[in-house]
């Protein structure tokens, strides 16, 4: 699929954004400002941002308890996500939800969430709500390695398929949950596993935005010509520990450092595009310098921004109790 | 008025909304029944619930599902946090332990954890209760483990003129609900308009007035207690007794009101005794009508024991009309 | 593998007490005597029979809501059985369970279970104490098509690999989720679902119980090598309506009656070892005569046996409670 | 006698379990952590309870599990009830509602529905509780639900003896037992001793003596009520202060005799309040120290409502010493 080079310079902005988010936030953790914990994105940008590139407000996500760069992919505001990380009351959710729970369905945005295998339910059900009122949206699912035998993922393959959904399942393979290697937790062969459901399903390479793009594409292609689910089983690398409390004692530093330079996605962006005299790196250092400058500014109003009143506590649990 | 079962009255409920509002879909195992054999509508619902919704609004409306309640119970929640409002139907509310999360950490939770951004219109229903030779997993109550849990509404009719009308704020209500029928109630009978109509939610109704005691009763519950009532005023007795008619919200004002009125209470509630609606309730008064309470409030419930199979012990097992009777006696002062 | 004239005997005799048992459930659920509803396994007897002709009351089997047949394979006393069924105090749960509770741990037999789906991670468990234990054993789980695409099966599944349990699953295949078809219901194909898990995986004709007794002894002989978990795939005919009050009008009388002419496991048994000059077809009618007999008598003292006493609602909530 | 944390206090119970009795086992996620990395035990659980099992047992005793919680939960009771002895691991209670079905249905039922002929000796060990900024889906208590459950027991320890007390008790029971620990209070030290000891289940702890109202406290609460507690008695105020430590079965004898001694009392319980622990509680008082009462019961719980994320709300959503307080001097008619 062609991408103009506003797209290509959208996608960097955005695999950029994410990753300078989720450094900072990991900077900010040891700070002890940020309240609680968070579980960060960083390595895996153009998984998600390859995938949402295809995506408008109308078609929904779910994401998990690494939901930052989900969201940013999906167009919530930096700001405000950051400041709910900070748990204040200009926080994407009024500081109620936090790391794991930011959401803005206005934004297509269904949820990070706490719950390991608790969005491929909630996005059949998106996609329900775009095959019933024909929107023509599409739904996607993120979720990890992990998540993946959890039996929600089976049961949501498993109706997608036989309700024929406009879903799309995206396996984040990042070779861990928490501190367990994937082959330890994962029986046979994730991509066989879904393929055995007569669901379309791809393996690629997370680190490459544009083989992502593709693959997504045609996915996503397909969803929205009434052909069903698709899955993506994108291979990426997770550039910090499992959450930030995780002293990551199974693997060494030296092979983080080998990651880090080796699998880097947003290197490999760099390279392709300015190789292929897509783009100046020019260009590129002035997005990154633009993305420095809006996370600050996150930052700075975050730590400003007041505390959510007290009297929250009882609001938002209904929309009318009584 | 036309009398109608309560089979019949959530039927129409169903249908009624489903015509209003193009939103509501319905899904569930065997909602229509037959999928795949050629036969259309061979069920309607395990209950016959959900009979003839096939016909008039096709497949696209009302979905079979597989044998997936976490996938469908969360499509519910997907799909009503997306602009559907589904009503999806459990078999037996015991199943809900294999599907717990997506209500509980899921749907209940959206609206609190994204700030008030959500809404999420979604009925389950489910069936309920002990009598029917089920045994312990086809026959409990758990009304009182939902609710516990904040986010979520919790309805209980007692007759078919109150389920029609509940189901239909169910559907049109903006938060989740979960919708628990009585399964020994389908045939159940009252006047039930044609129309549409809905019953408020957090609004108990007082069945029976009386000055020397009141019962509050949930479920089916209300009807034995009735009975009880009928009894007992042979020899004398007035009982008023309430039907909260849903859990959450609970009407406190009414029963508050009506506990004052008599001074004595009995609470009939035929889920397990440990952290119930009954013992809620009980708490509520006992605290918020303290000086105007004549004797301790009493308790009927199941015992603290999974629902036994064999008719000898589930007829001991579920509150009868004989206990609240002489738990109004008890409650009374009298000797049964 | 080969069979002795003992063995043959004893399989045809334990598959004839199933038919016969479930044909007079059936038969005195008529009558409005038996409590409950009950789901008859008629037809699918050469499954359960095939597999556990290799068990001994070491070896633990879960079972489903239709269980009778999985409990009489796995040598529970039929009297009690019927006597349970009636809610009797001599039934094998004291009338606490039913039909669908029937459960004798002195045979290996873990409960038939009202939850579908419910008893694979149970036989996850009941494998894992046979390998800690090393006592030799395997467990094997019953479950039906619907079952199978409850996320507990394709969680025990992974579970069963990863952990390299000797454990069985065997998936009966009767074409039916309650009124729904398999094929609506199942997503891609069951066989190649669980290769998927690198399970050994084999699908055989249920109503032979030859077929089912070979397929089940190499997997059972593997478990007890030490090399994990086996899923056996039987297709069996479904003879009665999904439970006692079904009045399937989504299945033609002609239909049944052609299954079970067709399709009967019984008469295929006898008809093979007569003819292969294995057993005289006295000797068939002979048991024939002996099972009626227990069937009748099952009855009988199920008729005439005490309820149980009140107090018992109380007990056997807890070892011990205070 | 050695100061220890409730960490420690844990991973010795567990550890003189396993030497005593072959047939216990752990399983969970993590429990060793590092499972196919070539690191041996680099987690010992999400709050490292387990660490240092996996050197001395080696990993047929201490099993990490795929994450799936309904699989390992039901391998548990599944092999409980064919021999082992297991204590599975589930990270947060919250995760509950993934696998309640296995819990609820199948071990917690499995002697009533067999007719007393199966045993299921497991443990359900759980972190629960507010307080450490982990929103609505990692902070619940959810205990009152469990208690809910007849067939289970429910074990809260509020202090590192009781904790490796409890903890042994419940690997030796025979029944299945959900053991909550709440996850700040790991660090909290107190007198341990090295050997293995039992703290017997339903029966509440005296924390302290006094003779002007009584605190009933559950978990971490039983902390705050101290330090309440300790505050009013700078004011004259002496409370009574018990801590039921098993919510099932409940020592409902010395509640009601404490409640007696007092006719004031106030329940601290960090649960949501509907059908809750505390709502149980005070039915029981209510009803069973009736004549005894000299003012309502006040209880102290979260609100209504999930579990918030930020610190401004959190903080005043759990119950605080300042409002434990204020409600002892509400139950003695005082102004705070
Ligand atoms: C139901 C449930 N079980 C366990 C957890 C604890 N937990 C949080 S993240 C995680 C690992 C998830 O692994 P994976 O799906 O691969 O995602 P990754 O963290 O690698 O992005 C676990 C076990 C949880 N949040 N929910
Ligand atoms: C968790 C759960 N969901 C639904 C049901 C209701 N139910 C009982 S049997 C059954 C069909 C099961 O189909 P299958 O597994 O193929 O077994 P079969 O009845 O064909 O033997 C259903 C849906 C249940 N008992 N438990
Ligand atoms: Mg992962
Ligand atoms: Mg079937």
């Amino acid at each position: 699929m062609q991408l103009s080079r506003d797209e290509l310079i959208r996608a960097y902005r955005t695999m950029r954004t994410i990753r300078m988010f989720e450094d900072r936030c990991n900077q900010e953790i040891g700070t002890g400002e940020i309240p609680g914990s968070v579980h960060l994105y960083a390595g895996e940008e153009a998984s998600g941002v390859g995938v949402c590139m295809h995506l408008s407000d109308k078609d929904t996500i779910a994401s998990t308890h690494r939901g930052h760069g989900h969201c940013i992919a999906k167009g919530c505001d930096v700001e405000a996500m950051m400041a709910e990380i900070y748990g204040k009351a200009t926080g994407t959710c009024k500081g109620k939800g936090g790391s794991m729970h930011i959401a803005d369905l206005s934004k297509g945005m269904l949820g990070a969430n706490g719950i390991v295998g608790g969005g491929p339910p909630l996005i059949c059900g998106a996609a329900l709500t775009a095959k019933t009122l024909k929107t023509g949206a599409v739904a996607v699912c993120f979720m990890g390695d992990g998540a993946f035998n959890q039996g929600t993922t089976a049961e949501s393959l498993n109706l997608a398929r036989v309700w024929n959904l406009p879903a799309i399942f995206v396996v984040e393979n990042n070779g861990f949950g928490e501190a367990t290697k994937m082959e330890f937790a994962t029986a046979g062969d994730i991509t066989a596993r879904c393929s055995a459901y007569g669901i379309p399903t791809q393996e690629v390479d997370g680190t490459d935005f544009f083989s992502v793009h593709q693959a997504a594409g045609e996915a996503i292609e397909r969803a929205r010509a009434g052909e069903g689910p698709s899955v993506l089983h994108t291979k990426v690398p997770r550039f910090y520990g499992h959450f930030s409390g995780d002293a990551e004692t199974y693997r060494s530093p030296e092979e983080k450092e080998r990651i880090r330079r080796e699998e880097d996605c947003l290197n490999f962006f760099r390279k392709r595009v300015t190789e292929a005299g897509l783009l100046e790196p020019g260009q590129l250092d002035a997005v990154d310098r633009e993305v420095a400058d809006l996370i600050d500014k996150s930052v700075k109003a975050a730590r400003a921004a007041p505390e959510p009143d007290a009297k929250e506590i009882t609001t938002d649990v209904y929309v009318r109790y009584a | 008025m036309p009398q109608k079962t309560i089979r019949q009255a959530l039927n129409e409920a169903l249908k009624l909304e489903m015509r209003r509002d193009p939103r509501v879909v319905i899904m569930g195992e065997d909602v229509t029944g037959g999928a795949g054999t050629g036969v259309d509508d061979a069920w309607g619902g395990a209950f016959g619930v959900t009979k003839g919704i096939l016909g008039e609004f096709g497949r696209s409306r009302i979905l079979d599902t597989p044998i997936t309640e976490s996938a469908f119970v969360g499509a519910a929640a997907g799909a009503a946090a997306t602009g559907l409002r589904p009503v999806a139907e459990i078999m037996f509310v015991d199943f809900m332990g294999v599907c717990l999360d997506q209500l509980m950490n899921q749907a209940a939770k959206f609206r609190y954890m994204f700030g008030g951004k959500a809404v999420t219109p979604m009925v389950l229903r489910a069936t309920f209760g002990a009598g029917r030779r089920s045994a312990a997993q086809h026959s409990q109550a758990l009304y009182s483990m939902f609710t516990h849990v904040p986010g979520l509404k919790v309805v209980i009719p007692s007759n078919a003129y109150d389920a029609k009308g509940l189901l239909i704020q169910a559907i049109r209500d903006d938060d989740p609900v979960i919708f628990l029928e009585h399964k020994l109630m389908y045939d159940d009978k009252a006047d039930v308009p044609d129309g549409a109509y809905t019953v408020p939610f957090g609004e108990a109704n007082v069945v029976r007035e009386g000055k020397h005691a009141t019962i509050i009763a949930i479920g089916r519950m209300v009807k034995l207690a009735e009975a009880a009532a009928t009894s007992l005023a042979k020899q004398g007795i007035e009982v008023a007794i309430v039907d909260p008619r849903t859990t959450s919200p609970l009407d406190e004002d009414s029963i508050i009101e009506m506990a004052e009125e008599t001074g004595r209470v009995v609470i009939v509630d035929e889920s397990n005794p440990r952290c119930s609606v009954a013992s809620d309730i009980s708490s509520i008064i006992a605290e918020k009508a303290f000086d105007a309470l004549e004797a301790p409030i009493v308790k009927v419930t199941a015992p603290h024991a999974p629902v036994p199979y064999a008719p000898s012990l589930e007829d001991v097992y579920v509150p009868s009309t004989e206990r609240i009777e002489a738990a109004v006696l008890k409650v009374m002062g009298k000797k049964a």
